[in-house]
């Protein structure tokens, strides 16, 4: 908690103010905009360690606020495995998506494409 | 002392209408009530705006509901026996002046909350005091006790000083929002108790202690609420003394 | 007190947010339409709005997990937890206020 | 109705009543009743400090610390207890210290020590450093110890559990001397069921404090209502001495909440309206710190003759101006705070409003040197003790010295600890309990709470308001016999009112109504034995001071009083007072 809380501040306050505050906003997040800050090895990592501690952290939260309100053991059992499933099957499948992403996969309308990207990387 | 009718020297004071809000229950029942209903009852009095809020409790007792139930003994806030929600705060009400509160509104008076209710402001100790008790709250040493005193220097002494002032009223544990949900939570006093001990340089139990807090029920329960700093009536920093204990705990030392 | 319940509050509401957030996410790796699909809803004043309250609730929880911290390991920082406390206030409602603007801006002037 | 069996029982958890236990318990199968949870005792509310004379900060010899304590005492002290007290004095604060008492300490890590009241080095030369301290809440941490000692030791307390009956086995005023009558055990009534338990035990120790309600205005409890020393009058055994209460020099003015003589021990100086320190012409050599007795006839001789303070100049004034906030705040907290909460007067910049207030008796149950409970002058009830300030061993004869009352608890309940558990030890079982052995208290409660909705009656406010009244006008620093006449009748026709008393509660579960009327009923036992005992004492002697006879009379007084209750009313005994090697001479400080 004490650890990860700092270092999520920057994190995400960083992830929050280029997402929502630079540029144009909500407005451009779109499957390019992800494509283009995945390129950079930096995002993909920021990305990832904000999710893994984000949940690490959150997980914990959670542990403790279910063991503060669930007072019949088996109701206690039962939320905390729900809660290791969800918080393992995040890290997992974020994880994936972060590291096997495509920017520019095959047979998509390029207009949804970050264009540019996929020249450079010559897929285009 | 009883019922402060002439006020206290300095100055006079005139007397004012004073209505207080009491959350009742009897275990036995009365003509209205089930046993153990809660319910409210509204007082109203003439008092002194020097008198205590327990000059006005007992004011009530003694000249209109003898029923009323509460606990009280020194009258100074120094043996913990009055600790009771007032105005939605956790105090003591020996020492709580009635023009420390707001008079235009009724005073509103329940009992500590997260304990039993025994009757009106009476409430279950017994879980309180084993929580103290868990805490292993007496010195121990090893060896041969010297002759003389142990030796200790004011500095270490002064160490420990905040948490021996400590009259297990209650307050804290029973305003702690943990404690409310979680009856299991040793609650401030106990670590508070600890405390006392830990950091006393004579006491060889430290770690036994500490062990005992380090407990799911123990320190790590506390969420840094502040609500019992903000209702010791000895003005103990309660959440010091906690983090301090956690303090001892992550680094492992003393 | 109060910020402690905020705090759970908060804290809770991030966190199922991030479980959909993440799931949301996921979609870029199934497909870009899907995945602009998706996001295209949070472009609505009404998702826009809740997303502010995430906001709101991220830097609330973000300032105030802060102060704990500051609280647990700085005899200064206990003794003024109550001005820490309005601290966390000022500091959000400061980077709350261009925020909205700029951000409901977006939402709802689609600048 | 529970029947409960044990080896030792002790009535009241405070200060006298754990230490006993701590003893006890290591010995034999011991029950500690206590209608108030055992920190909520009233030696928790003791604030000065502990006499000892270790001489951790200058000389000192247990031999001076005898003699203040007799000349204190005005000579009516026995002399034996006295040696024993002061010798004891040293173990036993040593004894706390290693049960962990947290005592302030001097810069070498020894118990730190400071001046009192009427303490002195070498017969009276000067004030000596003898009492031993934590800050102004050495009571409190008295009381917290001796409670960890007893949660460590897993001694068994009821709570809550409030005694109001002693069982004999004989009656101890029929008896002839020789003959034997022992103790079978004490009936009480559990508060949050209302439920009558008997308690049968080989070996009763009483420590029930003390008694101060009788009065108005006084450092007491609301809970110090005399209940042991009413239980055993009317058990049938005498009181001692219950003439001589002592009066605090320095209560807050109007309220009655102590502040400790360590304000003057640590410099604090009394003032009259004039701002003259007028304790110089009273006491020239040790001024401020002369016993209490003295300080406070001082003060309400200064507030008779005008120089009075405040605007119906009816107090005095403590000065601890001139002292550096960072001691006050290091040595005296918790009066200061006290100041500030209840008369909003702070003590750095403003002079404290003081008056004397009722604070101790120095009478009670009569006993030996072992704790035994004497019935009459010489003859002890079997397996009975007391000890505290419900007791009189006489340490305190005619007055009190401050910081003695902590050590009287620590020395004499140890002793009386020990004691019971040996007796204990010493008998095959305790006498039978008749079967109607709670018939008495049950007979009360059913009694009283047959009152409930009965038409104009007596409330018990009103009757204990009469009371404390009478006996603040009458019966206080000064008396004379118009005063204690007039108190002799009120007290009479009280106790007649009292018998048509009606309570309002009437459910069984937390009765803290019936209580209070069962209280009552103790008070006006007590305050009629003070009254009569003040009547018949045609003397000045240490607390007890008759207009009428300013002067103390030796030839006439130099004894004990012994008070009875017989159905007419009190009967009064003499007891002679026990002298070793002070001879009886002029108390001047
Ligand atoms: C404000 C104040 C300051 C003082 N400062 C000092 C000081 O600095 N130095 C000093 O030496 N002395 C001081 N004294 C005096 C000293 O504190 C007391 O005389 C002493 O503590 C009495 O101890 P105790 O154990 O006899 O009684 P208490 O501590 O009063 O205990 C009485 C016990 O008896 C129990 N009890 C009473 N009646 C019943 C019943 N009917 N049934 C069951 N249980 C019962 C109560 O629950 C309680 O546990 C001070 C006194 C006061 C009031
Ligand atoms: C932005 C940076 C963040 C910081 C500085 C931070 C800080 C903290 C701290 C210090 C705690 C412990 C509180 C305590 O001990 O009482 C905590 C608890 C918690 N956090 Fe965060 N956090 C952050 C982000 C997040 C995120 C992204 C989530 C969601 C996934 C989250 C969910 C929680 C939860 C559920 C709790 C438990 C609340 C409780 O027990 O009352 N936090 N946070
Ligand atoms: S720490 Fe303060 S509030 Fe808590 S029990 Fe002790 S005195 Fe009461
Ligand atoms: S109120 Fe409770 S959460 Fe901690 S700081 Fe105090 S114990
Ligand atoms: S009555 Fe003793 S603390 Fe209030």
């Amino acid at each position: 908690m004490r650890l990860s809380g700092p270092l999520l501040v920057v994190l995400i306050l960083t992830h929050l103010f280029i997402n929502l505050m630079t540029g144009d906003g909500v407005n451009q997040i779109d499957f390019a905009f992800v494509a283009g800050k995945w390129a950079a090895p930096l995002w993909k990592i920021w990305d990832l360690t904000m999710l893994v501690l984000a949940m690490l952290h959150g997980g914990n939260g959670m542990r403790l606020l279910i063991n503060d309100y669930a007072q019949r053991p088996w109701m206690k059992k039962l939320l905390h495995g729900a809660l290791g499933v969800a918080v393992i099957g995040i890290i997992v499948l974020g994880s994936l998506v972060i590291f096997t992403f495509d920017p520019c996969p095959t047979g998509t309308d390029p207009e949804l494409l970050n264009i540019e990207l996929c020249k450079e990387l010559g897929r285009l | 002392m009883t019922a402060t009718v002439e006020t206290p020297a300095v100055g006079e004071v005139a007397s004012i209408q004073v209505k207080l809000r009491i959350l009742r229950s009897n275990p036995e029942g009365t003509a209205d009530h089930a046993p153990g209903e809660a319910y409210w009852q509204e007082f109203e009095i003439e008092a002194h705006a020097t008198d205590r809020v327990l000059d006005a409790l007992h004011k009530i007792k003694w000249e209109q509901d003898g029923s009323l139930a509460f606990r009280r003994s020194c009258a100074h806030g120094v043996c913990g026996s009055d600790a009771m929600r007032i105005n939605a705060r956790n105090r003591l009400a020996c020492k709580t002046l009635l023009k420390d509160l707001n008079p235009a509104k009724p005073i509103i008076v329940e009992p500590i909350k997260g304990l039993p209710v025994e009757k009106d402001l009476i409430v279950d100790m017994e879980p309180f005091f084993a929580s103290y008790r868990e805490i292993m709250p007496f010195l121990m040493t090893t060896g041969n006790a010297p002759t003389r005193e142990r030796l200790q220097s004011p500095e270490e002494r002064q160490r420990f000083d905040d948490t021996t002032k400590c009259i297990m009223c209650a307050a804290c544990t029973t305003s702690c929002p943990v404690f409310w949900t979680d009856g299991q939570y040793f609650g401030p006093q106990a670590i508070v108790g600890a405390h006392r001990f830990i950091f006393d340089s004579r006491d060889e139990g430290q770690w036994d202690r500490l062990e005992i807090l380090n407990d799911k029920a123990g320190v790590w329960k506390c969420r840094t609420a502040f609500n019992c700093t903000e209702a010791c009536p000895r003005g103990i920093e309660v959440t010091k003394a906690i983090s301090e204990v956690k303090k001892a705990l992550t680094t492992g030392e003393i | 007190m109060w910020m402690w319940v905020v705090h759970r509050v908060t804290g809770v509401a991030i966190f199922f947010f991030l479980l959909v957030h993440v799931l949301d996410t996921a979609l870029v790796r199934v497909s870009p339409e899907a995945y602009n699909e998706v996001i295209g809803s949070y472009k609505t004043p009404i998702y826009g709005l809740v997303e502010a309250g995430l906001v709101a609730a991220i830097l609330l929880h973000a300032f105030n997990g802060l102060r704990i911290i500051a609280v647990d390991h700085s005899t200064w920082a206990l003794r003024h937890q109550k001005q820490l406390v309005w601290a966390v206030w000022v500091l959000f409602a400061i980077l709350m206020v261009p925020f909205l603007v700029r951000h409901l801006g977006h939402v709802f002037g689609g600048a | 109705m529970t029947h409960h069996e044990y080896d030792v029982v002790i009535v009241g958890a405070g200060g006298a009543g754990m230490r006993a236990a701590l003893e006890s318990s290591q010995r034999a199968r011991t029950a500690v009743l206590t209608k108030l949870y055992p920190t909520r005792s009233h030696t928790g509310a003791a604030q000065g400090g502990m006499a000892a004379a270790l001489a951790n900060v200058e000389d000192d010899s247990a031999e001076w610390h005898v003699f203040d304590t007799i000349k204190g005492g005005d000579y009516l002290v026995d002399q034996d207890a006295a040696e024993i007290l002061c010798n004891e004095a040293i173990d036993a604060v040593l004894d706390l210290e290693k049960m962990g008492l947290p005592f302030n300490r001097t810069p070498d890590g020894k118990v730190d020590q400071r001046r009192f009241g009427g303490h002195t080095r070498n017969h009276g030369e000067a004030a000596v450093r003898r009492a031993c301290y934590s800050a102004d809440r050495t009571g409190h941490m008295i009381l917290q110890t001796l409670y960890q000692q007893c949660i460590k030791q897993e001694v068994e307390f009821f709570n809550e559990y409030y005694v109001l009956d002693l069982i004999l086995d004989g009656d101890p005023q029929q008896a002839g001397p020789g003959e034997e009558v022992a103790v079978a055990g004490v009936v009480a009534l559990e508060l949050s069921t209302g439920e009558v338990h008997t308690f049968r035990a080989k070996s009763v120790i009483f420590a029930t404090g003390g008694a101060g309600k009788i009065f108005k205005t006084t450092s007491n409890a609301h809970t110090l209502t005399g209940d042991g020393m009413g239980i055993a009058l009317t058990a049938g055994l005498p009181l001692e001495d219950m003439e001589f209460f002592q009066f605090h020099p320095t209560g807050l003015a109007g309220l009655g909440i102590l502040l400790s003589e360590a304000a003057r021990g640590e410099g604090g100086i009394l003032r009259n309206s004039e701002g003259e320190r007028f304790m110089e012409r009273y006491a020239p050599t040790i001024k401020d710190l002369a016993p209490r007795d003295m300080v406070a006839r001082a003060m309400a001789n200064e507030v008779r003759e005008g120089r009075g303070a405040g605007p119906h100049k009816d107090y005095v004034l403590l000065d601890l101006t001139h002292l550096e906030p960072a001691h006050i705040d290091e040595k005296l907290p918790d009066i200061t705070e006290f100041a500030r909460t209840y008369l909003g007067v702070e003590p750095y910049t403003e002079p404290v409003p003081v008056y004397p207030t009722a604070h101790y008796a120095m009478g009670g149950i009569p006993t030996t040197v072992k704790g035994e409970v004497l019935r009459n002058n010489t003859d002890v009830v079997k397996g009975l003790y007391a000890a505290g300030e419900c007791a009189c061993v006489s340490v305190h004869g005619a007055n009190r010295l401050g910081t003695n009352s902590l050590l009287d608890i620590n020395v004499f309940g140890r002793r009386a600890g020990i004691a019971a558990a040996e007796y204990a030890a010493s008998v095959e079982a305790a006498p039978v309990l008749r079967d109607d052995a709670a018939a008495r208290v049950e007979g009360i409660v059913t009694r009283l709470l047959g009152t409930v909705g009965g038409e104009g009656t007596a409330r018990v406010a009103d009757v204990r308001k009469a009371l404390q009244e009478t006996m603040d006008r009458n019966v206080q620093v000064f008396r004379d016999a118009a005063s204690l006449e007039e108190a002799r009748g009120v007290v009479a026709e009280l106790k007649k009112r009292y018998e048509s008393v009606a309570i309002h509660d009437r459910g069984r579960r937390f009765n803290t109504d019936l209580l209070e009327a069962i209280e009552l009923g103790f008070l006006l036992e007590i305050a009629e034995v003070v009254v009569e005992g003040a009547l018949a004492r045609e003397e000045s002697r240490g607390g007890h001071y008759r207009e009428d006879f300013p002067t103390r009379d030796d030839e006439r007084f130099l004894h004990h009083t012994m008070a009875y209750a017989t159905p007419d009313g009190v009967r009064l005994d003499t007891k002679p007072v026990v002298i070793t090697k002070y001879q009886p001479m002029e108390r001047k400080y």
